[in-house]
């Protein structure tokens, strides 16, 4: 499923105090892909993301899901049907655990959406089976789990709506190395099941592995949308210009070829960047 | 040289789990840049509450200075020992910076009117000095995290322990803070021990020293330009290998010893033909 | 006296207590709902009448100053502050924490609480504060005008106190402000590492 | 607008906060005596001299009074329409407007606004930190009798530094819900406020969280009690405080006069 934004804008307050966060951003999120959102803290990402379900309504513009319309004037019952679409998990979603066992927790998405107990449960069980949580947990309390599996139990509790798209704030910020691991399998997955995802990420490592289209976004407009391996052949100064990073593969290579090297292809891993030197040295 | 902390035969678990530390040894000297590390649930953190007398240990011995740390010294070690936690906003007390920084001194009875240079000069020493009428929620979670290190130099500590103090950072944040422990370090020289937990290798990069912790034991205690070119053992601990070492082990002929990103290019430049 | 932990515990629901109040639900197009109750509730169970009653006056204070539009301090509606903290603190409070809140205490107190505080203290309070005339007329008026609103609110209150209160999290982690000793358990361990 | 704090320069900025919030509430007591236009015209001219001390725009206190509209509304409608007396204005089956009827809803409206200004001022140019040092400072006396001052005062200032942290966390929590679905405008009554429990039991878990995090925070910072501390922030008198005080004296002889004459 597509989601097009077409010259969004979004601004809070009014008069002298109005403060403008997104001015005029059009892109296409393609179905089916990942599309990597990036750019410093500030800069609009989390406020754009927000517009992908309907949790903030455009102030100009509009955002089509699907075959759904958002824009300024859309009643707020029609927006369920937005929201049941596309899923969203916050930074730190393990935050937003209420219910008194995992279970429970995992169906709530899909009992609001109007599933009965019967179907929600079955949804329920299939998304925690994905994120990995084992069966014996299911009846805990999820406040007895460890970080990192209250972090599944969310992410399930997201999955188990079965949403067409999902968008994802950051969604490894606190894990160890393992843990980043396993969410980016999962991200994996989720495309290979021809679902939609949108990351928000720091990670320019992260970003070059699993992305398919770049939004780079600065002062609330979008800087650049390119694929990953067009994007960081930018030189170096322009990535200082956007406070962003690097992935040290390619950070890497620019280094050397300030030594005479070349790179016929971006070095999209640490495996892929040691190829490309081995067969340059004698 | 003097130990500025000193563990012997720590035990401590949680109520109705197993022990989590069995006989933990562990010594750390005076001026030194100690990292510990350790996925998730090993205990690092654990260890620095224990240090701080936040948790009581089962058995075992803590000291701080040569001082064994009991109920009657805890005031005491405290003083000594500062430590900036992992959660920014869960650590912030006052309304604004300088009320944060002065939270401490008040605790300490420092007269009212020796205060704001105190507070000025703290607050210097992380780069903070304009910041010092803003309240916590319009800061970065970078720039709460230097205000809460700048809350534990203005008491002026012998120890800092720095509790995952970037994980919940983005990589902005996150270096402005490494910077300003380096600058830290640089100031103090050995009347400074630094004690970073994290699971960030570059972090870790930083100290003299590394100590790996695996289910409460420790698995390595070594200089880290040693620990990182262990590329297979890194791994089944759950950590990383910082991205110098995976290349050059990726690479044939790479000198069999850690180097830094620029000895690496370095060295690869003379290869080129 | 209080130790750190219960300190700051009270604080930071002094905290929620005040960034409820901010919001509220359209129950109907005219009654809308707060859920401040059930932080003053969580007050009592854990800190008795006498905490509660203190916090609870010096909240109200802050609260017209600061955070709702309508009005300023009032010495009636204080005193109906005083006896809403001194019947959640009564009724609520009990050690240890891990036994469940009994239905009729709860009954008893929001009965309490919706008719004689809400009801019959605050709309006094309210006529002599806003009403030129003081008379008994105005004040059954103005009773018959609060009347439908108390009348939905109770079920409400009643049910929502029962479900918080008794909350196996909420009072799990709660508890660990009172350990006997200090010492924490996994569980805090465990949200320190992930937080 | 109202209950912010705006940084200013202006001359009620320089009055400590125990002045302000003395005066404040003294007044507000007095305007519960108010019956005749002289007394309210006096009140108003007060509170105009007060504005215009705080340096702030007019515009400023009108946005800040829009929000609460509805509520005067109400109470007018009910003084209109519930307080008897002739002559009568105007009968439409059981409604009646009476003069005396609508003379109360006027200086309803009139009292609402000034109380509603009054502490507006206070708190525009008082921030909460000194508000909670005031506090503190003016309840003193009760430790005779007892009552904790110094640790509620404490608690009163965390609990302002932790409310608009735990603002943005509501948001957060409300969004997360909404994105799983969370309605609170469909069911019926019982269910709707059942609805808010997904929202509040997070908020408070993590709250609860939260607060043992701060206290391990400042357990090691070297907090024992709330008592044997010094304090950063000093109130003291000055001579606005003097002027002050000279100005809401005169004002209260002559309100009270005006009172008597009546």
């Amino acid at each position: 499923m597509a989601i097009n934004i077409e010259g969004l804008s979004f601004h809070y307050g009014a008069g002298k105090n109005v403060k403008q966060i997104l001015d005029d951003i059009n892109l296409t999120v393609e179905p089916g892909q990942i599309t990597a959102i990036v750019g410093q803290t500030g800069s609009g990402k989390s406020t754009l993301v927000q517009h992908l379900n309907a949790l903030l309504l455009p102030s100009g513009g509009q955002v089509v899901v699907g075959d759904q319309v958002v824009t300024s004037k859309t009643k707020e019952k029609a927006l369920g049907p937005v929201r049941a679409q596309v899923g969203m998990v916050f930074q730190f979603p393990e935050n937003q655990l209420f219910a008194s066992t995992v279970l429970e927790d995992v169906m709530y998405g899909p009992k609001n959406f109007g599933k009965n107990d019967e179907e929600a449960e079955a949804l329920a069980k299939k998304a925690l089976i994905q994120v990995g949580l084992k069966e014996e947990f299911w009846q805990h309390s999820p406040f007895d789990l460890s970080g990192g599996q209250m972090r599944r139990v969310a992410l399930a509790g997201v999955l188990a709506m079965d949403p067409q798209a999902m968008v994802f704030d950051e969604p490894a910020a606190g894990l160890d190395p393992k843990g980043q691991e396993e969410l980016l399998d999962l991200l994996q997955e989720l495309k290979a099941a021809q679902k939609t995802v949108v990351l928000i990420s720091h990670q320019m490592d992260q970003v070059l592995a699993l992305a398919d289209q770049v939004v780079v976004m600065q002062d609330g407009r979008v800087a650049a949308i390119e694929a990953p391996d067009q994007l960081f052949l930018r030189d170096r100064q322009w990535f200082l210009d956007h406070a962003l990073d690097l992935p040290e593969p390619v950070a890497f290579a620019k280094d050397l070829e300030d030594h005479g090297y070349h790179f016929d292809h971006l070095p999209k891993s640490v495996a892929d960047l040691a190829e490309q030197i081995k067969v340059q040295v004698n | 040289m003097t130990n500025a902390i000193t563990i012997n035969n720590l035990t401590y678990g949680y109520p109705d789990q197993d022990p989590l530390f069995h006989d933990f040894d562990l010594e750390v000297q005076e001026g030194q840049w100690l990292s510990i590390v350790g996925h998730n649930g090993s205990g690092k953190s654990t260890l620095a509450k224990l240090i701080l007398g936040l948790l009581e240990a089962n058995s075992g011995t803590i000291s701080i200075f040569g001082q064994q740390l009991t109920v009657e010294t805890l005031a005491e070690a405290r003083a000594q020992v500062g430590m900036v936690f992992q959660n920014p906003d869960n650590q912030f007390v006052g309304a604004t910076v300088a009320d944060d920084v002065a939270f401490g001194l008040e605790n300490r009875q420092v007269p009212s009117e020796e205060m704001p240079k105190m507070i000025e000069a703290a607050l210097k020493q992380v780069g903070m000095a304009d910041f010092a009428d803003r309240e916590p929620h319009t800061l970065s979670g970078g720039q709460k995290q230097r205000v809460a290190l700048a809350s534990v130099l203005a008491l002026k500590p012998k120890v800092i322990i720095l509790d995952e103090a970037t994980a919940m950072l983005d990589p902005a944040g996150k270096s402005a803070v490494l910077q300003t422990l380096k600058d830290l370090k640089n100031q103090y020289q050995d009347q400074l021990t630094l004690i970073v937990i994290t699971h960030d290798m570059a972090e870790a990069a930083l100290a003299d020293r590394v100590v790996v912790i695996n289910d409460g034991q420790l698995a390595f205690d070594e200089r880290p330009q040693d620990l990182f070119v262990q590329g297979q053992a890194l791994k089944e601990l759950g950590l990383d290998q910082p991205f110098e070492s995976q290349l050059a082990q990726a690479l044939p002929k790479a000198p069999n010893q850690y180097l830094t990103k620029q000895e690496l290019a370095a060295w690869l430049s003379t290869l080129k033909d | 006296s209080l130790s750190i932990q219960q300190l700051v515990l009270l604080a930071v629901l002094m905290a929620l207590s005040l960034v409820i109040g901010k919001f509220s639900v359209m129950l109907t197009p005219t009654i809308k709902i707060s859920f401040v109750f059930l932080a003053s509730s969580l007050m009592g169970r854990f800190f008795g009448p006498i905490w509660t009653m203190l916090v609870m006056v010096l909240l109200d204070f802050v609260n017209v100053t600061f955070f709702v539009a309508h009005g300023a301090w009032s010495p009636i509606m204080a005193f109906g502050v005083v006896l809403a903290g001194l019947i959640y603190g009564g009724f609520f409070y009990q050690q240890p924490l891990t036994k469940t809140v009994h239905w009729g205490k709860i009954l008893v107190a929001v009965l309490l609480i919706t008719f004689v505080v809400n009801f019959l203290v605050n709309t006094f309070a309210l006529m002599v504060m806003y009403s030129p005339q003081h008379s008994w007329s105005v004040f059954s008026a103005m009773l018959s005008a609060r009347l439908p609103k108390q009348l939905i609110f109770f079920p409400i209150q009643l049910i929502l106190t029962y479900l918080v209160l008794n909350n196996r999290i909420v009072t799990q982690i709660g508890q660990q402000f009172f350990a006997p000793q200090r010492k924490e358990t996994a569980q805090a361990d465990s949200i320190q590492t992930k937080a | 607008v109202i209950g912010q704090f705006i940084p200013g320069k202006a001359w009620l900025y320089r009055v400590d906060p125990r002045t302000k919030i003395l005066v404040t509430v003294v007044y507000v007591f007095l305007l519960i005596f108010a019956n005749t236009w002289p007394a309210y015209a006096l009140a108003t001219l007060f509170l105009a001299l007060t504005l215009v001390l705080t340096g702030q725009s007019l515009g400023l206190y009108w946005r800040g009074i829009k929000p609460v509209m509805w509520l005067i509304i109400f109470t007018v409608c009910l003084q209109l329409f519930f307080t008897g007396g002739t002559p009568v204005l105007f009968h439409w089956q059981f409604l009646k407007i009476t003069l005396p009827g609508l003379i109360n809803a006027l200086y309803v409206v009139l009292r609402f606004v000034l109380i509603v200004l009054m502490s507006t001022a206070l708190t525009l140019t008082t921030p909460p930190t000194a508000i909670a040092s005031a506090i503190e400072s003016l309840l003193k006396p009760l430790k005779a009798i007892k009552v904790p001052v110094a640790e509620l005062a404490l608690m009163l200032s965390i609990a302002l530094r932790f409310v608009p942290l735990l603002m943005l966390e509501t948001d957060k929590v409300m969004k997360a819900q909404k994105s799983r679905g969370m309605s609170l405008s469909t069911g019926s009554l019982i269910k709707r406020s059942k609805a808010v429990l997904p929202l509040l039991i997070p908020l408070f878990i993590g709250a609860l969280q939260r607060a043992l995090d701060l206290a391990n925070a400042m357990e090691v910072r070297g907090f024992e009690s709330a008592d044997n501390r010094t304090r950063y922030r000093v109130l003291s008198f000055s001579k606005q405080d003097l002027v002050a005080a000279l100005g809401t004296g005169l004002f209260v002889l002559l309100f009270i006069g005006l009172l008597w004459i009546n």
